[in-house]
């Protein structure tokens, strides 16, 4: 009897810990069938972890104030020991776990996964995608570069056109009429904490979903027309003679893990600054406005969504519908058939929406 | 970041800027009455507007009443002696008249054999420099036709080759420091190095003296090759995080490929 | 059926949400001898997500940064609306929250509930004192008042008293030889989210070891001398006929709550300079000691410790043994009895130390 | 903080306060040879040396050279004439002397009519400050036993009631500014106007008119009013503060009993 061995023992009489693993890791039983687009909430939920680590580590030079926080940044990229490394993979970090999550988020909508009875994971896991790219607009202004200024001016401006509250809420986003200092601390403490915990919570509530509905079986052109639950009661899919999730899928997940990281340091060594432009390394002075301001990559389909409506508020509206509409697919889209290419209607609508979002940001880039 | 004591070129320059910004900032870049009538004059009291039209004082806001006095903006009076208006500068003024803004250089070039033979068969600024449709200051100035006009071009071929090269390193560091800035490298030291030795490299131009051009231009290069050299380390330095980074990413997909095969055992 | 019900109805047939309700709320039972000391952990829950709340409130206005941090607190203080009170919420919930751990810690002490098989409780619950006692020292220097700067130099000073390292982490801690700008930026991400992290994991260790493991019921002088599980199996303490944890012991949580809030609003409004000597209201000067520059009350007695020994190793040895045997007394103290008044040699020791930190604590306040 | 044109009166208190700091950390506080020597001599020449210990001048390190010259660190020499000593003024270059710091204070004297009489049997500065023994200036100063030297009191008298009450408001207020600041509270506002006044107050004290002290007391104690009422607005709203305190604790202590009650129900 080996001292670890003891030790588990021993753990083992206080907490029946070997219940716990079997429940959570080896009895823990996925379909045969899973595909390695399953590993990628592993993945997000690793890049998360990294946007977390190498955040706080940025916390100990940044400096959230309008006189200093351009200077820190650039001391942070410059002077300070793997400054430049860190602050990197936080800024790539950023744009990728953005790349990912549409990934995630189209393997989920071409498996049907979103369907019944599996809604609340995809209205959860759209509403973090939102969050994530709220979080990400919010790091956007913290280097107070002239990108981030008047990206941000352009950004905040947009909400004011609302109806009624529109003006007001400008205000209470930018703490006064203009993006300024007052922005600065508001969009620090959102960034570094409001919103790092909303989006924490709902990645438990998204994960606790997956575990109390059982994850989902890839479709296949043999499925059964109808689904096997359609009673009024809760089923958990235990997927009977499927692998384990550790060690097997847990491998799967580490490979994809490890190939997000090469991606990851691809970007921060060989081309690090694939999501900058000039304008990130010039510091913010708002009374000259740059020529050509673009948001991040992301946001370009609705930037262009708003500029080709004659009126900002039909923009907003178009944008809202459109956003209500995904969030709200699984209930819009209730029929019983999961495999993709059994449902034409359902390919082109879905092909024809990711078309036109890759359309729009290429047209909002090029204009 | 600019210096404690502020030198005459940089004194020049913000004052350059400064009325850039004005006149930008008011819009009336182009008007004036001088422009109006004269433009519309045909033969040579009109000549002169294109060629100011085309010149670098008119790139930046730098107008007639500047060097010949007067007031652009009163029409009826703008060439009245009491408007201040002087006409066209007898030759001994010429270096004055530009010097009002080009303090230093007029200095120098008082200094130089140029200047010390003023009135008396020597060049002024305009013999180089053209009067109206003067242009940007640039080694191209020093050529054998305007030289030879008053002597032979021996001795300024000397200055012009000693000098080209310190040019055109000056500009290549200009540029390699500019793209380093856009990077987000920190430049600020470079970049004064480079400000401080083109100043003193811009002094060597009405200096004619060959053997110190010569001198000063080994010294000023041998600055820029120190500024050089730090580029060169950052430059060096980003080449072996590369290094670093590859062997990084080689060691993570190796990674990927060993979990794989590790699964594939388990799968089976 | 109403609406409510509906919604209920389809939430269960996905999540299954009756059997998590049934298990974590009115089917977990409590022994019906439970007393209100019991409560404390939701007090301290509760007044860590106080501390969370107005510390992300306070991030907005606050400014990490040697020039600007004295300056932003006075702003909070002065302008802010509402600022004087989320700041002194959380100046003063921390302090209240030490005191309520120390309580929470004498409850489970004199109950004996450390002991087999709770050891993993009291060794997590022992670490959490200190994270937070931690926490609260590095919020401490935050305000960059005299009192910060000097109560910080002296207490990052006693870490150099380690042999070997200790010079070389002092100024790892510090960020330099002196504290100082550095410094301020490493307490505030550290502050900030580095130990808010570690805090909520150990938090949710804490409570899985609890759940795991069932509550204890408070002893009695009727206990059996021997404890029901001796064996080397796992069991939990299902308290079968006891009282469920919700309503009914929700509900004694929710009074603990309510009288911790009207302590904390107490002194807040009535006594708000309790936790604040004059030091604290002037900018930090490092050229400059002030006289009499205390820690706050609850680390006096380690301070005093440090003082009484002729030398700072000894003194950081007595505390570290003291530390030690507090954290492992479960390993020791391993007899079976729970009841306190059948255990005079525990009573002796436990009120002795008690006593022993008080005198101490007066003393270092006094001396 | 400090305003853009400095006064003299903070000139004088910048430069006491910045000799203080550096006596103070140089620490050679009290040790000079003219304390050596004249410390061990009887009579009138040691006479001086415990009287200035007792001084406002000793606490703010403010030696005997400063007003008699000469040089305190060499021994030797300290008295000669080309190291500056001065000996005992005379009575008429008396303001002058104490005028080398109290700059403000020796204008307002010499324009008043006590000023304008030196020399003339006028009173000089020490005649109501003393000279080794200077004290802190107070409105003690002013008292029958002094004035009554050379004129009635009657004047002087009105004079000094007007003046005590400002004295006292000014004590007060800072009191309570202190107070306030002790507590976290803004008071640099506050504080600079109570500065202010108090310089104001200041001038009058040389000022020997009785009708232009009433006045300038009352304009005075009008500014000092304002901040008084500041203040009071502060503690008003620390007492507003105090009642929705009590209100909340109210509630929260009532929900506690609800939270009991409703869980004795449950448990029975």
């Amino acid at each position: 009897m080996t001292l670890v061995r003891k030790l588990y023992d021993w753990v083992e009489v206080r907490l029946g810990i070997s219940e716990v693993i079997e429940k959570e890791m080896t009895g823990y039983l996925l379909p045969r069938t899973i595909n390695n687009w399953y590993s990628l909430g592993s993945v997000l939920l690793f890049a998360f972890t990294l946007q977390v680590i190498s955040g706080i580590l940025l916390l100990i030079y940044y400096v959230p104030d309008a006189d200093k926080a351009f200077k820190s940044v650039s001391v942070i990229m410059n002077e300070i020991p793997f400054g430049w490394l860190i602050r990197l993979c936080h800024a790539v970090g950023s744009n990728l776990m953005v790349a990912t999550l549409f990934l995630h988020m189209f393997s989920v909508l071409f498996m049907g996964s979103y369907k019944k009875p599996r809604e609340l994971q995809w209205v959860s896991g759209f509403t973090l995608l939102n969050l994530v790219m709220g979080i990400s607009l919010t790091g956007y202004l913290l280097p107070w570069s002239q990108l981030s200024f008047w990206a941000t001016t352009v950004a905040t401006n947009s909400v004011g056109a609302i109806p009624v509250i529109g003006e007001y809420l400008v205000e209470f986003v930018r703490g006064g009429k203009l993006v300024g200092p007052p922005t600065l601390g508001r969009f620090f403490a959102v960034h570094v904490a409001v919103l790092p915990l909303v989006i924490a919570g709902l990645i438990g509530a998204h994960l606790f979903f997956l575990k109390r509905t059982g994850i989902s079986a890839p479709p296949t052109r043999n499925d059964p027309a109808t689904t096997t639950r359609q009673g009024s009661s809760y089923h958990y899919d235990k997927h009977e003679g499927g692998i384990p999730f550790f060690p097997n899928f847990f491998l799967h997940d580490m490979t994809s893990v490890s190939i997000y990281m090469a991606c990851l340091l691809g970007v921060v060594f060989f081309s690090p600054y694939l999501f900058f432009t000039p304008d990130s390394f010039v510091p913010a002075n708002p009374f000259q406005t740059p020529a050509h301001i673009k948001p991040e990559w992301y946001f370009l389909a609705n930037y262009q969504i708003l500029k080709i409506f004659p009126s900002e508020i039909i923009g907003l509206t178009v944008q809202g519908a459109g956003m209500t509409f995904i969030a709200l697919l699984p209930f819009v889209d209730r029929g019983d058939g999961r495999y993709p290419l059994k449902r034409p209607l359902f390919m082109v609508c879905s092909l024809g929406g990711i078309a036109m979002f890759i359309a729009l940001s290429i047209w909002g880039h090029l204009s | 970041m600019i210096p404690v004591r502020i030198s005459a070129p940089i004194r020049i320059l913000a004052t350059l800027l400064f009325s850039l910004a004005v006149s930008v900032a008011t819009g009336h870049a182009q008007e004036n009455s001088c422009v109006t009538c004269h433009g519309a004059m045909p033969g040579k009291y009109g000549a002169p507007v294109p060629l100011w039209k085309s010149s670098i004082h008119a790139e930046n806001n730098v107008f007639c009443h500047e060097c010949h006095g007067g007031d652009p903006k009163d029409l009826g009076n703008a060439m009245k002696p009491d408007r201040g208006f002087k006409g066209v500068p007898k030759e001994t003024a010429i270096p004055e008249t530009c010097g009002r803004c080009h303090v230093g250089v007029l200095k120098d070039f008082l200094g130089s054999a140029h200047g010390k033979r003023l009135g008396s068969g020597g060049p002024t600024c305009v013999t180089c420099h053209g009067n109206h449709a003067v242009k940007k200051a640039s080694l191209e100035i020093i050529n054998e036709k305007t030289c030879t006009k008053c002597h032979t071009y021996e001795r300024a071929r000397l200055m012009k080759q000693a000098m080209q090269e310190t040019e055109g390193m000056i500009t290549t560091l200009d540029a390699r420091i500019e793209s380093l800035k856009l990077q987000g490298k920190a430049s600020e030291t470079m970049e004064q190095g480079l400000f401080n030795a083109r100043n003193r490299f811009h002094t060597l131009f009405h200096n004619v003296i060959a053997e110190k051009v010569r001198s000063e231009s080994a010294a000023i290069k041998k600055d820029l090759g120190t500024i050089g050299a730090q580029i060169d380390a950052i430059e060096q330095a980003e080449q072996k995080r590369k290094m670093v980074g590859a062997a990084a990413i080689g060691g993570l997909l190796l990674a990927a490929l060993l979990f794989r095969l590790l699964g594939k055992t388990y799968d089976n």
